[in-house]
């Protein structure tokens, strides 16, 4: 089947949706949307705990204040161009969600409720300050229910449960490439889609999936990074990846860092509140990267609770029943079904888990994908949420400042990319635009080799987490590159047995597999290049920040002459009002 | 929002109280039900015996204004309240549409047709009649 | 511990009708259903056909027919359900096509969600900053705010079974939310449209979506408020 | 069978039992009704009335009454009031206990009556 729209966005999470109501804002254009999920169960509507934004309804707040924090939570890997547009934009765009209808909790005055969050201070780093809107502990939740409202009252076009296997990106006669579509395969019956566009707004999402103890869903699997990488195309920042500091524990579900916020106390098997000696001033509420390291610390030196001492725990029992119960009744809910622990009056057992990739497809601030480090694009294609890198989150994203991507950035991404479509006309497609995406899915279900594809997930998975986690080292991550190749290997060898055209999930799967190793690939080389520790990237051989020689965004490319050779460039940092400082809480 | 397809489809989205009147309906109906029926059941059946339901007894009992409107409330009230309980399952269960309403206009009939005869028995009734 | 896992399959492409195929399977106690299908479809039947995402019981992807009950595979647990050695059975959930194994087609149940006008809706020029609520009133609908659209509840209904032309508890739900938010300005609208045949007045109090609800909405008060709004709209 | 709670089978009870006592209905009518064909006529219809098997089959029409009147009750209490939701469990019990004490006593009265033939 072959489809045509003047704007294609491809995902429908928080960023994808705000891109599409933003693009059919604007009546010259066609749009739709593809996503291999149905809209409202993307993994937005996992976000807990709140999306900052200086409106000061709780205590005096500016914008610069937020830009501030950004920057150095990034540990100054932030470009200062985005971070700018990004604490002044978020303020809008969290009245606009209220006008679309957002429950946020509210404030006696009637205004939106605001909660401390981890790294959001006043006065740039004097003490801990009311930053987060929140609705409840589902502030992700309503943001997505809100969007696809939103849609379906202005009637956007959706392809639901398509998933996207390749991009259409050809170089025009001037040697720029031009993205001219997607190919996706309709789940429900099998068939490939060919999707003809002006231009493509990519906004599928992380990939958290790469480890084995993560807070993402099943489905974040980093396709569209790897398909992006598999044209030769950069991928910004991967080594940047960060480790929440409380999923439950062994199960990694999440538990909102508003936990801390609302009160909660991390504590060690001596019951010592240990954040105290890591980060004198905001303790708990140190950004995650920080505490990640100290929980593992505590770990390592033997502190933990439970009989093989692998885990510690996040302590409410202080607070009154109704706070916890009252602002935080998921995650309450989440320890009671999954865990068998009340957190009103036990202790809930935690480890820090795989949570958000702050890399990815590097873009410009109006969302515009780059094609390398100098400024060139790939005309036609944009990116969006936690799938791009603007670069706003640095070498560590704050708490609550992703939602505010989405928000902000979808939204610029999706007005960009309905007024470059436009003044644009349909580039001609190639012969046969689907022929990679079948020839892939031929190959799978053709295939005769025995290895299956779980099993290699199941590997990549457990070596990621012991070999690429919170610290690493030039020994752990030349072990993974090795593993990594191996399991490529095999993966070349796996082949679906279920030979059904319809629902074939076996088959979207394995597909699934195929793009976490291209990712999982594409960070480990990043990260063993860096040869620092910056924000989420902590080294034990290389333990400090070097500003001198890494002050610098990575850009990794595939090598396509040599497979699994990972070829690495750089992009300079956008400075700008904050000199990089030493970074103490 | 459902666009209707056919006729049938638009009369069934087109906005009437019918189905707000008749759950008022079963509520305030239900309410007299209780004491009518109970009260009926209570004093032809659990007290005497049905032996005693005699064609002479019952004529007699329906000799008095005050019985015959008694038992026609009851006739009227759980006719109507048992009739459109009656629909609820049929909307429900019958699926295809064309049988729907046939199964429905017969029964709407059968249960006419019981009210007619129970009525013409109430009130055309003497002691005397047809002695 | 071992349980046995009972699955209905079903693949219209192969299976004349649907059967039952069973699967002893090692687990934990404190294991998910969700995780004894993976460890099907992974290891032992790749086949094996569902939806899931989040693995949590937020994005409403797998709410299947289990032992008898509605409810989420990744939010119930193997010791709730059963104890070592014994068996647990997965349906698809009643109501809606079945397309593959334990994967039904949803778009009646979305066509339903959509019939209420499921949006905010007031067309006043908003504030430069937020509209104004009471925590009072923002408590009023939050109830109906916690769905997740998996669907558990009005594939429970006992009159959606066999009358799809119930918009459904879910729907309802859905409703809920805006009629009791004191901004939003289309109450009447959608209080006509749940006057309708196929509105609120199939409910018959049964109370499962109630029971079956993952995310604990009291779903049949909510309708019940809704009955009541319509009633007090309309005299 | 689904495994639904009280709610459930408080309604499919509700439904059988309201079927079942319109059919009941209209026979009776029939039968009552048929007086205005005269004594002989009526007579004859209430003879079948009068075997044992009607007479006990009776209770039971008896114990559907009584459950659907006061499980009727319960839903009109939960359509309107906030409690009758909160305590619908214990609204269904109460119903059936009353439904019962109220079935025993039709049978304690009715039961010795058709023993004796009266
Ligand atoms: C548990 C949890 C809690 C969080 N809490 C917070 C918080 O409190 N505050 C905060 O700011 N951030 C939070 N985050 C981070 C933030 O929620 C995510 O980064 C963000 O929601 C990502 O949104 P997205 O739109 O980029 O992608 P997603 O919401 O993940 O959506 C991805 C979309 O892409 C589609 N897709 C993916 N691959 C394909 C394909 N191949 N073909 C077609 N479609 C595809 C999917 O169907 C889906 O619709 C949290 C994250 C998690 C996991
Ligand atoms: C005696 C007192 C009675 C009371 C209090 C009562 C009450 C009710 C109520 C409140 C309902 C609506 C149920 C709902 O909406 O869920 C109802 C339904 C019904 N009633 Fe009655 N009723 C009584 C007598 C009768 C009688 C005498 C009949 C038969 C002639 C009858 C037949 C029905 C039927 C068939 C239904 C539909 C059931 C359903 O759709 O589930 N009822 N009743
Ligand atoms: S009301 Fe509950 S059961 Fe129904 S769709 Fe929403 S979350 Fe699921
Ligand atoms: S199960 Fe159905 S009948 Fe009503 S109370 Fe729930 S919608
Ligand atoms: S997988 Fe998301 S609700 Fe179960």
């Amino acid at each position: 089947m072959h489809h045509r729209y003047d704007v294609l966005v491809v995902g429908a999470g928080g960023s994808g949706l705000m891109s599409a109501l933003y693009a059919s804002k604007n009546k010259n254009v066609s749009v739709a949307v593809l996503s291999k999920l149905y809209p409202t169960r993307s993994h937005t509507g996992a976000a807990q705990g709140g999306v900052g934004a200086a409106l000061g309804n709780v205590s005096e707040d500016h914008w610069e204040w937020h830009m501030f924090d950004t920057v150095k939570g990034g540990d100054y890997l932030t470009d200062q161009d985005a971070a700018e547009v990004f604490a002044k934009d978020v303020i809008d765009a969290v009245y606009e969600l209220e006008h679309m209808g957002l429950p946020f909790s509210r404030l006696p005055d009637g205004k939106i409720a605001q909660r401390k969050f981890g790294g959001h201070t006043k006065e740039f780093g004097k003490a801990p300050v009311e930053r987060a809107c929140y609705a409840v502990d589902r502030t992700g939740h309503m943001i997505l229910q809100t969007l696809y409202q939103q849609s379906v009252k202005s009637g956007v076009t959706f392809f639901n449960e398509y998933q996207v296997l390749d991009l259409i990106i050809e170089d025009d006669a001037l040697g720029e490439k031009v993205c001219r579509g997607v190919v996706a395969l309709e789940i429900s019956t099998g068939e490939i889609h060919t999707f003809h566009a002006k231009s493509v707004v990519l906004a599928a999402g992380g990939y958290g999936r790469a480890f084995k103890v993560t807070s993402n869903a099943l489905s974040l699997t980093g396709d569209l990074m790897s398909i992006y990488y598999r044209k030769g195309l950069p991928l910004e920042d991967l080594e940047f990846y960060q480790f929440h500091p409380t999923g439950i524990a062994k199960l990694g579900i999440l538990i909102t860092e508003g936990a801390r916020g609302e009160g909660g106390i991390l504590r060690n098997d001596s019951g010592e509140r240990f954040m105290e000696r890591y980060a004198p001033t905001i303790k708990d509420l140190a950004p995650r990267d920080m505490v990640s390291r100290a929980i593992y610390m505590e770990l390592r030196e033997g502190r933990g609770a439970g009989k093989d001492k692998d885990y510690l725990l996040l302590d409410l029992t202080h607070l009154p029943r109704e706070i916890v119960e009252g602002r935080l009744p998921d995650i309450t809910d989440f320890a009671r079904t999954y865990l068998g622990v009340d957190p009103v009056k036990q202790p809930v057992p935690i480890q820090p888990t795989a949570h958000y990739a702050m890399g990815g497809i590097p873009t410009s601030i109006d969302g515009e994908a780059l094609a390398d480090g100098n400024g060139n694009l790939v005309r036609g294609l944009y990116a969006a949420g936690e799938v791009a890198c603007v670069s706003l989150h640095g070498a560590n994203r704050l708490g609550t400042n992703s939602l505010g991507d989405l928000i902000v950035f979808g939204k610029r991404a999706g007005i960009a990319a309905a007024k470059y479509a436009e003044g644009a006309h349909f580039e001609e497609l190639p012969a046969r635009p689907d022929a990679f995406a079948k020839g892939e899915i031929e190959r799978l279900k053709s295939g005769t080799g025995t290895e299956n594809a779980a099993r290699i997930r199941k590997e990549l998975q457990e070596t990621m987490m012991d070999n690429v986690s919170i610290f690493r080292t030039d020994e752990t991550m030349s072990r993974q590159v090795e593993v990594l190749k191996e399991l490529q290997a095999r993966y070349k060898n796996v082949s679906v047995h279920d030979t059904t055209a319809r629902y074939n999930t076996e088959l979207t799967e394995a597909l699934e597999v195929g793009y976490l190793l291209d990712v999982a690939e594409a960070m480990t080389a990043s990260a063993l290049n860096r040869k620092e520790s910056r924000g989420a990237h902590a080294r034990e051989d290389y333990p400090d920040r070097d500003d001198e020689s890494w002050l610098k965004h990575t850009m990794a490319y595939r090598d396509l002459s040599r497979p699994g050779n990972v070829l690495i460039g750089y992009k300079p940092v956008v400075l700008g009002r904050f000199e990089p400082k030493p970074r103490v809480y | 929002m459902i666009r209707a397809k056919t006729y049938a489809d638009a009369k069934e989205q087109s906005h009437t109280n019918a189905e707000l009147n008749w759950w008022i309906f079963m509520r305030v109906s239900g309410v007299v039900l209780v004491f009518l029926i109970l009260g009926h059941l209570w004093m032809t059946y659990v007290s005497v015996s049905e032996k005693d339901a005699t064609f002479t007894a019952v004529t007699a009992k329906l000799a008095d204004p005050v019985w015959k409107l008694y038992d026609w409330l009851i006739l009227v009230l759980s006719l109507l309240h048992g009739a459109n309980g009656a629909r609820y399952s049929i909307e429900d269960y019958v699926r295809s549409r064309p049988n729907r309403f046939w199964v429905k206009i017969i029964f709407y009939a059968v249960m006419a047709a019981l009210f007619i005869f129970g009525s013409i028995g109430l009130f055309t009734l003497t002691p005397s009649f047809n002695k | 511990m071992f349980v046995n896992l009972k699955i209905l399959r079903y693949n219209p492409e192969k299976d004349k009708r649907p059967h039952w195929d069973t699967h002893k399977v090692e687990c934990e106690p404190g294991d998910r259903v969700l995780d004894l299908l993976n460890h099907v479809k992974w290891y032992v039947d790749p086949t094996l056909t569902y939806r899931r995402s989040c693995a949590h019981g937020v994005c409403g992807s797998d709410a299947m027919l289990i032992s008898g009950r509605n409810r989420l595979a990744c939010k119930i647990l193997v010791r709730d359900l059963t104890k070592d050695g014994g068996t647990i059975t997965v349906e698809p959930i009643r109501g809606l096509r079945v397309e593959r194994d334990l994967l039904v087609d949803m778009e009646p149940f979305f066509e339903s969600y959509r019939a209420v006008l499921p949006f905010f809706i007031n067309d006043e020029a908003p504030p430069a900053g937020e509209r104004l609520q009471s925590p009072e009133d923002r408590e009023r609908f939050d109830q109906g705010t916690k769905c997740i659209l998996c669907a558990a509840c009005t594939t429970s209904c006992p009159i959606f079974w066999v009358n799809g032309r119930y918009l459904g508890p879910a729907a309802i739900v859905q409703a809920h939310r805006f009629i009791f938010d004191s901004r939003d300005h289309g109450t009447e609208r959608r209080l006509n449209i749940l006057n309708q045949n196929t509105g609120v007045w199939r409910c018959r109090t049964a109370y499962n979506c109630t029971e079956a609800c993952p995310r604990e909405i009291p779903v049949t008060q909510l309708i019940e408020e809704v009955k009541r709004a319509v009633m007090y709209q309309q005299v | 069978m689904y495994r639904g709670r009280e709610g459930q089978w408080a309604w499919l009870l509700h439904r059988l039992s309201g079927l079942a006592i319109l059919a009941y209905l209209s026979i009776h009518i029939i039968s009552i009704g048929s007086f205005i064909f005269g004594e002989r006529v009526y007579m004859a219809i209430h003879e079948v009335y009068d075997h044992w098997l009607f007479r006990l089959g009776l209770i039971a029409i008896v114990a559907g009454v009584l459950y659907h009147s006061f499980n009727g009750l319960r839903v009109i209490v939960m359509d309107f009031t906030g409690h009758g939701i909160r305590y619908q469990r214990h609204l269904f019990w109460a119903t059936i206990v009353i439904t019962l004490i109220g079935t025993a006593y039709t049978a304690y009265m009715v039961i010795p009556r058709v023993l004796a033939g009266v």
